[in-house]
Parts: C-alpha cells; structure tokens; sequence
C-alpha cells in the first residue's frame, strides 16, 4: 500500500547504491525532480534503465550515479546528443559507464514481460541488425509451432522504479494520462515502485478504462509540483523545448555542467527546467 | 548547400522535404521518425494527402500536430491524436502487428543496400563518434511494408560501408532479408537533397532514379562515399508546387514560433 | 478502411463456410445480432474461437454452424451448462462438433500474441494441469536465460473477427468502453473484421487513452441497435440476466431450442433477449 | 441440509459463506472466482475487511458490486471498479504478474491433494458429463500467492481421484508443486458448508482442521469420498455474528431483486 512520503524520504527509503534504478516517462511525464533527489543523495553504482536516457540520466551520468545504463536511443530529442552519455562512455568522465543497448521494440517488450512476470519477451526483432553482436543480452529461439526465428531478451525488473504521474487520490491509486509510455510496466515490473505526482486529489475523476495504477501496488507517493519540468505533464504545463536546447551547450562542457548542477540541484531543492 | 538553389526560389532542403512528402500516398499507414521524416509526413498530410495516418512510437496513432513536434513525444501528438497507446501497445500490436505500411526513417550513415547505422562512428568498444542508437528503427525497418529514407547527401552520411548496421537494409551483401518469414519489403526509396535512389530489384543496390533540378550526377556521385549506379532513364524530380512552399514554410515557421515561445 | 455495410451484407462478405472466425466480447459486447445473422445465412464448417462460449455460441453450434470451438471456458455464466455445446460434443447433435479447449490465460495471451503479429503466446501456466494432454497445441519451451520451463500456445489469427462496440464515427473509427476484454485484440488479430455498433456519431467524445481502434484497421462497420442483447452495451443498456436464465430450459429440449431459433432468429430480422 | 442448522438460524450455506469470508483479510488484493466465493469476497468486503481488493478475470479491478454479479463481466463490476483493464492485462499484469495475494476458487471436482475438475465427469472423448472447462481457474491455482477453495461437500464433489486435472493444488501425489519455480503456494484452505480443510504441511493432504457447530466427524466422512484425515485438536468454526448474517442476507436480497427485475 503505498505511503505518501516525502520526495526525500521516498529515495532515501527505496534507492540504494549499487541498485538498478528505471525512471521512465517516454519524452512526457520524465521524473526529473526525483532523478534530481537521487543526484543530492549521491547515490552511486546504478544500474540506470531507461528507454531514452533523456536529460534526466545525462544528469545522473555526469554526476557520477551510474554504473551502467540499459537503453535503446540515447539522445537529446531533436538536439543532437547527449554530451554526458558520451563524454562517460568515449572518455570515462566522471568514470567509466558501461552500456547495453537494445531497440525500441526490444525494450517495450521486456517492459510488459516484466510487468507479466515473465522471464523473456519474444518479439520478431533484431533481424539483420549487429545489435546482437555487441549485446549478449539478445538471443533467438525457434517458434514450435512455426520453426520461426525469433528474438528473445530478458524481461525488465528492476530493483525501484520511479515514475511520475499527474495525480494521486488519498488511497494513493494513481493516474497517468496521455503519452503513457511504458510508465505503468514500469512500475508493475519493479520491486518497489515511487510514484511523484503533481496533486494528491479526493478524486481521481476518471473514465472507465483510464490508465489508473492502483495504491496497492505503488509504495510510495511523493508530491511534486511541476516535477517533470522540463519535460511536462498533459493538462498541468508543456514542455520546455528550449531549455531541451539550451541544455546542449551546458552539457558539453565539464565546468558547465558541474556547475549547472550545483546550482540548480545540489544547492536547490526543487526541480528546473 | 548545392548549386542547384542558386537559380531557385527554394532551398534544397525544401526540395528534399517536398520529394520525401510526396512518396506518402493518401490513407498510407505511415509511422514517423522524428526530423526530416516527420516534417514531410506532415506535409503530405496538409497537401495531397490528408488522409494520411501518422503514427509515432510514443503511442500516438493518427496524429495531426499543428506544429512539428521536436521530440517524438511532444503533447502536441497527443493532443491531436486520435488515441494514444502504450509504448509496449505500439511497437507490438501496431508496428509489429502489420498495420504500417510504410515506415519512414532517417539515419546517421547508410550504405548501398541501405544499411543503417545511428549507432557510432569508428569501433563498438573505443567510438570516435557516439550516436544516439537504434530506437525504434530496427523493427521499424522490418515490420513495416516498406521503408522509405530521407536524409541530407553526403560522403559523411553514404559511406561505402556503415561502421554498424543498427537497421538493417538488405544486409551487408543485398540477401539479408531472403528467406526471412514475415518481413517487409524494406527500403524501396531513398530522398535525399541532390536525388532520388531506389534499391535495384534483384540486387538491391541503390540506383539513382531521379534528379532534383539543377544537380548533376557528378555532384551525386561527389557526395556519395562508393561508386553510385544512375539508372538508364534518369529523371528529373518535379520541383516543389508553391502550394508545398507555402504549406512548408508556414508550418516550419509555426513550429519555430512554438519552440521559442516559452 | 472500413466500410459501412448492412449486417447482412457484412457477414454476407466476409464470413466463408469453413472459415475460423471469432466473435469476441468478454461477458459484455457480445456481438449477437452478427451471430444470428451468421445462422441466417446458413454458414457451415465454423471455427469457432471464443473465451466463453456462451449464448451466442450455444445458438450458432445448435443450428448447425460449428466445425469446431476453441475456448477456455464454456458455461452459461452463474446460471449451468451450455446444453447446445453438450449435446453436440457428448451427443453429436446436430452433428459432431470438435473441441479443443485452453485456459483463459493462455487464450488471453493468444489473442494478445495474434494482435502482435506473432506466431505463439508464452505464458507461466499449464502447470501441472492435465490439458496439455488432451490439447496437442499446448506445448512447452526454455527460457534461454533463465531455463525456466514455459507454456506456448499459437496465437489466435481468425479469417474474420467480429464484435460489437458502443460507437463509431463517421471515417469508421470505433469506441469500445467498459469491460474491454479481448476484442480489440480479436480485430487487430485477425485478417478480416467486422464491427456492429449501436451507433454512429460525429464526434466519438473521447479521452486520450481510450481504447479507440481506427477505422484503417477494420474491414466493415455496422450498425445494429441492441446489437448485443442479452448481453449488453456500457452505457447503452443492461445485461439481460433474467433470459440469461431462461435460455437453460429453452437449450436443454432440441425441439424448445429449434422452436425458438426459428421464431426468433430465421423469422426476424434482428437480435432477440 | 446437514442437521447443523435444525437448531440455528442459520442455513449450512450460510455457515460456509461466512467462514469462507472471513479467511479473507482487510488489505488482500484477491482474484474472485464467479459464484460461492463472489459471495464470500462481496460478505468480507462488507464486513470486517473493507479494503480488501477485489479483481474479476473480466479485467475489473478494485470492484465494490452492490449487488453480486450473474456472470464475471456484469456492468455493475465496471462501474464500482477503480479501472477495468483488458482481459490480456488481466492475466499478463496482474494475475501472472505477481499481485494477486489470494485467488478465490470453486470447483465441481477436488481431490486429497486439492487438484480441481471443472472439465468433465468420466472419459475425457466420450464424457459423462460435460462440465465448462478451466476459465481462470489453472493459471490462478499457480500464480496467486495462495488460494482458498469453497463448494458444498458431497461424494460428488470430493471424490478419491479426480477425473481429470482441470487445475493443479498439488498434483496427483502432492509433490506437483515441488521445485516448480515462481510458483504460488497453491491451496492453503478449503471450505464447505460442513467444515474447513487445510493440507498437511508436508504431504499436502487435505486435514480437516474445524467443524462447523453441529457437524460430526462421522458427518464429513460420509460426505468424502476418501478416507479423511482429522486434526488431532480439531476446532470448531465460530458461528456466525448477526451482523454478518445481515449484511449476508441483504446482499442476496437485493442481487435477487436487481437479477429479476428485468
């Protein structure tokens, strides 16, 4: 049942060096000031999963968090690149980042494997791609009833996932709207699950078959105004494009970014963008 | 930029946009790379092609964006879609499912058979250049009926060989998708700023079909990192309708306005 | 793109003697003004796949329609048996109907497998059960990761699907709302389909998450009013559970059963309940 | 009707509905079997454990039906539902998925070892009877975290060998759940209208472990169909409070009503 904590409380309470750490929200609803939380806490040795890095692991990677980072596109959205990824990754700053890289499809479909509690997701994929080449986390198994071949790879389940969401009820049930991603999968995969939200509600004031994560399987619920600034919430604010922009040119300097961070996480206690 | 624009009232980025749209026919199915793909499916859907479906790989399907979004999962695709699925949804019960018919694509490097690479630049374990990956390319490229590229002409972007195959095209000698069950027909064009290549039927190289007006082969074959085939008959591209700069430029300038304004 | 036909033109199109067809609708939707109509005209050889069988298939097996049935569980729900279904299977009234039979798991996982393009579902189930022994499309396989032990099923790919929705709007676009079950799974899974709907509306009035299948991926819409009674349309009308009732005397007695087919099915136009 | 309720104003039925309902504790996130253990579920919910969560195979979760539904998809499920999923999501999600604390069962058929028959009485070619088949019900039995089981005891229903395992409790010889990976407890509790069952800790054989008040030893073993292990301090069932008696007999006052009414 979830509990409703503090943003600080609930990181403190669920992420732990050397855990693997999922913070989805596919381009919306990205859980930036709990990735922000977890830079403050310098959490060290994670094992990031992401489907697009985004902005949110950049920061976590250039602020030494990351261990390693399992992913499918790692870039800035319409930008160019992100500096900190590669930076980690080409030259080893702050330190060494292992990757793992997938598809797209690959990595949606060990999302709902995971949710589904399965150990594998099956999918025609990876077919002709070197991808399998660098990754031995990508296999083919025979279809028997068709003899097909067809990709395999291990489901998603991560020690914490962290979402963010744009209102919980005082149950904790939670609703997500709009590009859902594979926030829910997410959250049904992992071990133990923080959910941030813009408002905690009386009611969720819902249709019948809207994306609602139930309380019982969320443990904690955070409130955090505007926490996915400056990727956005659908019905509270957009997104900020051009702070995705402007975030190319702090990245790509070691001192800029150092000190972007501390300015604006180390020594802030909300979230920018 | 190519001599090409030098006489004319367009650019030949507008001229590659204009091409690219065109190949969208009305009602395809079409899911959409962010960038260059996603600026001409938007601009066949408000010239010639109203009815077509565009669908990204947030969940968005039958989308209708007033302004090009600038990550694939703007609010703008949500908004004007018809519904919005999961991530999981999209990839399996749409894009792997069969529902698209044509998947459209950019990329970083590509080779003769149309091999991808958004992967790196150099070697796996030391990159000179880390790319951003596969996304959803990979099974784009194969669960798709077919697979239309568009990209700006290059020796940096047509390699002679990709450095990594994200995507695979026909594979690194034409027969990668021989014998392979259910796959789609893969690349069949390819629109760049200089021309129009498509694969050769039986050994799926690329063959220049069309010229954009006033390029030259030579200037393709300049651009271009092997030793590119013309067709017999080369052709000349149309050039873009005033109605498609106007369209263009409105939307590129709706869009500009949109992404600053905050 | 989907075509707005009459029912009789629709099922006159697209469902073949000896074709595999689907009618889906879990408890709620059930498309029964199509089944009856499917009686009228004397289609022959069926498969027949559905979850629960229930009425609409009791109706179509006794008026000689079915081949064959695949389905998970085959009751008449909270009231008993499905008596149409036993006598054709223990009986062979009218004739010899084969049955091959699952668990709503793995049928679940089927249907989501056919909408997914692949070849087979993977699920945990079947454990210790004994329908593997009696159903030779049950097979097991090994995870390459884990070497757990995994049940596969083939998925379901009908000739045609057909369900009933609430709306559809004018380019053909349906809203189904409620209990979802499989049918949007049935549509996408198969390579015909046919939607009948209590109406079409201008604007289906929606959210962003609702579970709307385009009009580009079904084959015909139409309309028919009531269209799922004794089942029953969210938002439209309620479950007929009182004939629900009444249907066990009316299919246990050949004759009461033939009587009533042919009062209310080859006699009328439309559905009855 | 068992002499139990000669002396009591309260029917056998009653007596196991209310036991099987407070098995249920507040906060269990319980996937509910159509029928006897709807009505358990519903009378818990009702009574001492108003949070606990119930889930329909329908997809319908977190349901609070006023009135008890007919069939597991019943508009009032949708509508007193937190959210209603796909019947996919249903087993994917949230039944193979791990949140399920307690799957809540009947049967028409158990053994011993706790193995259900829900598919036929006889030869599986040339049945006796043909009863509707495994539902939910193979899938629950291993991926809830545990189950109960509740039906009427008679020689037809607890019977010496099963004609057929519809859904495992522990196999033939007790021992089908042993080494099995992720695999649920399986059966933990059986009730009837005459008494509660619980397998042995190690051989999984079923031990009566309470008798309703009224019920004799001799009583069960009548309506066995095997030789049935009795616990060595055998209890005897609470009966129930009037309260839940009341709540028992309005819900099923207004479910006949609501289930005529049309």
């Amino acid at each position: 049942m979830a509990n409703v904590l503090s943003l600080q409380e609930a990181v403190a309470m669920y992420v732990q060096d050397g855990a693997t750490v999922c913070m989805e929200g596919f381009t919306h609803l990205i859980p930036f000031s709990a990735g922000h939380e977890v830079i403050r806490q310098k959490k060290r040795d994670l094992t990031l999963i992401r489907m697009t890095p985004d902005l949110v692991y950049d920061q976590l990677i250039g602020a030494g968090c990351a261990k390693k980072v399992i992913f499918s596109w790692g870039g800035n959205p319409g930008v160019g690149s992100l500096h900190r990824l590669r930076d980690a990754v080409e030259k080893g700053w702050p330190h060494q980042v292992e990757i793992l890289e997938h598809s797209h499809a690959a990595m949606a479909c060990a999302f709902e494997a995971g949710a589904a509690g399965l150990p594998l997701a099956v999918l025609r994929g990876y077919v002709g791609s070197e991808l399998p080449n660098v990754n031995d986390q990508i296999k083919f198994i025979e279809c028997p009833f068709t003899s097909e071949r067809l990709a395999a790879v291990p489901s998603v389940r991560p020690d914490v996932s962290i979402v963010h969401a744009q209102k919980a009820d005082r149950a904790g049930n939670v609703l997500v709207e709009g590009i859902v991603g594979v926030q829910k999968e997410a959250v049904l995969a992992a071990k133990h699950s923080i959910v941030t939200v813009e408002e905690i509600v009386d009611d969720l004031d819902t249709h019948p078959n809207a994306c609602v994560i139930p309380g019982w399987a969320i443990d904690a619920i955070a409130v955090s105004e505007k926490g996915s600034l400056p990727s956005y919430a659908h019905g509270y604010y957009p997104r900020n494009n051009s702070f995705y922009k402007e975030w190319d040119a702090i990245a790509r300097d070691r001192d800029a970014f150092t000190q972007w961070i501390n300015d604006n996480v180390m020594q802030a206690g909300g979230n920018v963008g | 930029m190519s001599n090409a624009e030098q006489n004319q009232d367009y650019t030949s980025g507008e001229m590659m946009t204009v091409t690219a749209a065109r190949a969208l026919e009305n009602g395809t199915t079409c899911f959409v790379g962010i960038g260059l793909p996603s600026e001409a499916a938007n601009l066949a859907r408000l010239t010639h092609a109203p009815d077509v479906v565009l669908i990204y790989e947030s969940g968005t399907v039958q989308t209708r964006p007033k302004v090009l979004p600038l990550s694939i999962g703007d609010g703008e695709l949500c908004e004007t879609a018809l519904t919005t699925v999961s991530v999981p949804e999209m990839f399996r019960y749409w894009l792997q499912g069969g529902k698209i018919n044509v998947g459209f694509l950019g990329t970083a490097q590509i080779d003769r058979y149309c091999n991808l690479n958004t992967t790196l630049v150099g070697d796996y374990t030391s990159p000179k250049v880390r790319l951003p990956g596969g996304g959803g390319a990979p099974e784009i490229a194969t669960n798709a009926g077919e697979v239309f590229i568009t990209l700006k002409h290059s020796t940096r972007t047509f390699v002679d060989k990709v450095d990594f195959i994200t995507t695979m095209g026909f594979g690194r000698d034409g027969k990668g998708r021989e014998g392979v069950p259910n796959i789609g027909k893969g690349p069949t064009r390819v629109i760049t700023d200089l021309c129009v290549m498509k694969p050769d039927p039986v050994t799926k190289e690329l063959v220049v079909v069309s010229l954009h007006p006033g390029v030259t082969a030579e200037q393709v074959q300049e651009a271009t990192g092997w030793e590119i085939r013309f067709a017999e008959t080369l052709k000349s591209t149309s050039e873009p309708s005033a109605h498609e700069l106007e369209v263009l430029r409105e939307l590129k300038e709706r869009t500009a306005r949109a992404h600053t304004g905050q």
